[in-house]
């Protein structure tokens, strides 16, 4: 085994520790944002898409890097927005927002 | 390493460290939203890192900026579009969405690494065994994560779709990826097998997904989360960037705990979800039939309306019903009529009220119910003995006292103790059971009165009814 | 930057963080415990006492490694045995036990 | 990397895992005990891994095995007699004396690999920074978590110990630590600056703990131990070996979160607490005079005797100076005498009543008393209102309804509401103040009497005056 694949491998494990233990005990209503928050990490993927059109050489590769390129960038940049939009629900509303809305004012 | 790898290498590692410190402050409502911005914060770390990268290395030509700059224009155009308008209630399936490009794309780099690196270089398990996983595993997310996309927003049928032989079809999807991914790594240099491979993860991914009733959707849709970000894991094996790896398995583990978490919620288990679970469907297709004859006293709005306008307390209960009929706003309207009149009402929590976890809170916020309004389980239920009129509005399972009992789909789920206060105002359709199936013996109590009609029809019909009274 | 470096700084980020995600909410009962079970684990040491008496080779460095070894070797057997000791205290006594002190016998 | 090499790290990873994994089983009072086996197994599967790559390595000679066969012998001989010998509550002691050599074991090997392969090799940064911290960090722990042994078993004055220039010698101490540590990153062939930072750290710890008051060296004693983590991690970087580093990271880390929560629990800070502390010192030592005059009851043991006699729920709610007074047996007695006449008797175990964090369960085991009559907090809270007599041995702090209101130095801390109860006894020596220093509003109450005495004797004393009225 090569030293990278090692250090690959061990930092794999370790992640998958670290995962597992920062996920305990998650209050039911904030899960759906928690698993919009760790969909939007997924997104990360984009480092990938530019490694990959950094070595694209013809049009196929091309096809494929802008594919690649495209898919992630719809899942970085939409899975923060979303996540921080549904965030901002959890957070007490400041007395300041307008009511558009029917009912249910602040008191 | 050169310098530039050492810095690239340990941007990456601060990258991951805000990855995790930011998930860990996502754990608690206060500092949540400050969670989500620093793990954005290593995003752009990362992303300026790797264009530094390689700009550096000076190897990317025309074709691979314009492939690149195009597919990141469109993509953060579509994605940022789609994250604003989405309603919130439907988040479920923008994140499904998310899952199946970011699936795509981790499974787009194995297949590139693979025809691109692969003729060039010698064979080595190393590199084949890590774009195998990748392109099965993003393969079968994509696939998946679509269908299930498809089911939660109505393009696709929400309940279960099974048809005759589908076992059978199912187990030669998994033989044929079995088989292709064993082909894949015997003889690396024949590029068919991998297509092979990602058709027949594709199939799978399609064949798990439809069997899968809508209500189960949100467990299925975390767990195909959990997939996608093993995925993007593989693809850093592929490409050895760090990043990748790191926050790859850190979405993988923590996916999964969630994953088991939300199944426990709602008192199912995975395992039973993905063989296609008991009920499956929403509760307007499966809860169809009462079998339990039971004996309720309907009431009319008129009626609602003059307890309403005479009650002190009153406890709004909020179910997956409100949600299906939109009534959010006709709720926030009731209950300011009645607030305006001095009668302190406040909204009862379920954690899995709904059909995703924090729904009703969501919904809800959506139309600015002050926040001191909304009582999570406890404290709701500390409430109940003193309030005069629980209103129930399309909620069924979160409210059932057979909860309390053993032997039943919901024994042991902790419920919101609506058969505790004075009186109960029950809205709903008909006498269908609710999502996991069970009759609801609230219904036929003393103190329960029913009134069947859509929540939206009828909330309209109660506030005119209260207006009336109130006058 | 070697890349053993890097493996080793990553993956020593990598545990600190695991650190941190595991120990979060520990009930006070369990803290004593808690406390001398990650006592016996920095008895791994043992291992760099093996590795330095493998090079010594004079009678100073015997007489570290010596002095090593046995710091390491009370660390992690005492460690173990009292974690374990203390375990099993907060563990249901079984009902077999013969009670030799004063009172207290099951009920 | 060889197979052998390759192997090994594998194995290393593996055994990490086992630490991890074991680590998570100890939350929990069910799966405690087989985590720590697990961890154990992680450490002997480590163990056998270093002995077949030095024998493989074969550069190991007979000196070399005769010193580590020598040193492990000893080694495991005295820390297991130590670990089978000590009494359950001294347990904190012997963890301070393990964290001691743990942090000498990792001191020796940064300084054995200085004086070994220094002057060989080539200087670097890379090289140099670990050993410093490992070197400093290790003997800061050494000294330390002597010197706390020493406190928490008697043989160093629990009291802080202080003296005119202290702060100044604290400052020399750490600045000429720092000097060292610099001198030898930048003149790396010179051997005695090691030394020098060895001596500077040794100097340092002392110093540091010698301030501290007894009652604070749990804390103590689990901030050293997250140091001697970090010495051993930095270790594992100077020998390049990475089940060091990741254990030893990890217990550093873990070791670090879990004295804050220690020190939480007590209502205290840490930097608080490593600055000297407020009251600082033993119960018995800080806490001589009440400054706040008050009307108490003084009971005799006969009167407590009749009292307990003639009751039908008994709740004994234990403190440290139950612990001081070695009274657990006389305790247990008294207990089984009541319950065998039919008297319901319990005990109320707040977390951190005593000196250690679950301190009155270990007592209370280690002299059987049945698990089922150890209520924790919340469970003994609701039962006070049905006690006939609580009866309060060596509890302080615990007690004191101080603790809901604000502005004195135990305000928040969760309280075992004893003053609910319908009649309270107290055993202590006089009206001085418990670790806190604050005044306990309880013993003044109506329904509570004090029988002042030591709690062996003053126990002794009420079972023979029980004995008399149950025959
Ligand atoms: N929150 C989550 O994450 C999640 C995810 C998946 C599943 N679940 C499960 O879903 C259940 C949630 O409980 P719940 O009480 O909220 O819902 P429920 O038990 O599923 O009951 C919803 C009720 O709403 C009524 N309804 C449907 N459409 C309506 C409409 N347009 N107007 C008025 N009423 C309507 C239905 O009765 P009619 O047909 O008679 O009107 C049904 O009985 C739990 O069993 C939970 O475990 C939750
Ligand atoms: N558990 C932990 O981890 C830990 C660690 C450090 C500090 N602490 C702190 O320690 C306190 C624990 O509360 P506590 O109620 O258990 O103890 P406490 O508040 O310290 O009070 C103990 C009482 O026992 C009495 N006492 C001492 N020796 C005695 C003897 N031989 N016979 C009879 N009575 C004796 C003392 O009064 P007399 O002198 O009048 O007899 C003293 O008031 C809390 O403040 C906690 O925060 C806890």
């Amino acid at each position: 085994m090569s030293q990278q694949l090692y250090t690959n491998l061990a930092i794999f494990v370790l992640s998958l520790l670290v995962g597992f233990e920062v996920m305990s005990k998650i209050p039911a209503t904030l899960q759906t944002p928690m698993m919009s928050g760790a969909n939007a990490i997924h997104g990360v993927v984009v480092v990938g898409a530019f490694v990959i059109a950094a070595e694209a050489d013809n049009i196929w590769f091309y096809l494929l890097a802008f594919l690649c390129a495209f898919f992630a960038a719809v899942n970085v940049s939409g899975g923060y927005t979303v996540t921080d939009r549904m965030l901002g629900m959890f957070t007490k509303p400041k007395a300041s927002s307008s009511n558009k809305n029917a009912g249910g004012d602040k008191q | 390493m050169t310098a530039l790898q050492t810095i690239a290498s340990l941007v990456y590692l601060l990258s991951a460290i805000c990855y995790v410190i930011g998930v860990h402050m996502m754990r608690s409502p206060k500092t949540a939203k400050n969670g989500n911005i620093l793990s954005g914060v290593g995003m752009i770390m990362a992303v300026i890192m790797i264009i530094i990268e390689i700009i550096n290395d000076g190897k990317i030509d025309l074709g691979g900026w314009t492939a690149l700059i195009a597919g990141l224009v469109l993509g953060i155009g579509y994605g940022v579009i789609k994250a604003r308008k989405v309603p919130m209630t439907d988040v479920p399936q923008l994140v499904s969405l998310f899952n199946a490009v970011g699936g795509g794309a981790a499974a787009t780099i194995g297949i590139f690494d693979y025809l691109h690196v692969m003729p060039s270089t010698s064979i080595s398990l190393i590199f084949s065994i890590p774009v195998v996983l990748d392109v099965i595993i993003g393969g079968t997310t994509f696939s998946g994560s679509l269908i299930a996309t498809g089911k939660l927003s109505g393009h696709v049928p929400g309940k279960p779709i099974t048809f005759p032989g589908a076992k059978l079809c199912n187990a030669v999807a998994i033989l044929a990826m079995l088989a292709a991914a064993v082909l894949v790594i015997g003889f690396p240099t024949n590029w068919w097998y991998i297509v092979l491979a990602l058709g027949a993860s594709l199939v799978f991914g399609l064949l798990m997904t439809l069997p899968i009733g809508g209500a189960d959707m949100p467990v299925v849709v975390s767990l195909l989360n959990a997939f996608t970000g093993l995925a993007v894991a593989f693809a850093g094996f592929v490409i050895n960037n760090q990043v990748l790896i790191i926050a790859g398995a850190l979405v993988g583990a923590a996916g999964t705990i969630l994953t088991l978490q939300m199944a426990e919620a709602m008192n199912r288990s995975v395992a039973n979800i993905i063989a296609g679970g008991f009920g499956g469907g929403d509760s307007g297709t499966s809860g169809a039939a009462a079998d339990v004859p039971v004996n309720v006293t309907e009431t009319s709005a008129d009626d609602v309306g003059l307890q309403l306008a005479y009650a002190h307390n009153v406890m709004i209960v909020p179910g997956y019903g409100l949600a299906a009929a939109q009534a959010q706003h006709e709720v926030a309207e009731l209950a300011k009529l009645l607030t305006d009149a001095g009668i302190n009402v406040d909204y009862a929590i379920h954690p899995v009220a709904g059909r995703m976890p924090g729904h009703m809170n969501v919904l809800l916020a959506d139309v600015h119910v002050p926040y001191e309004q909304m009582k999570q389980l406890d404290e709701a239920n500390q409430m109940f003995p003193n309030t005069d009129v629980s209103l129930v509005i399309g909620a069924n399972d979160v409210t059932n006292p057979l909860a309390r009992e053993s032997g039943n789909a919901i024994s042991g789920m902790p419920i919101l103790d609506v058969d505790k206060s004075k009186s109960v105002v029950v809205i709903k359709r008909s006498m269908s059971t609710g999502y996991a199936g069970v009759q609801n013996p609230l219904f036929s109590e003393d103190h329960t009165k029913m009134f069947f009609s859509d929540a939206k029809k009828g909330l309209q019909e109660i506030i005119a009814a209260t207006k009336q009274y109130l006058d």
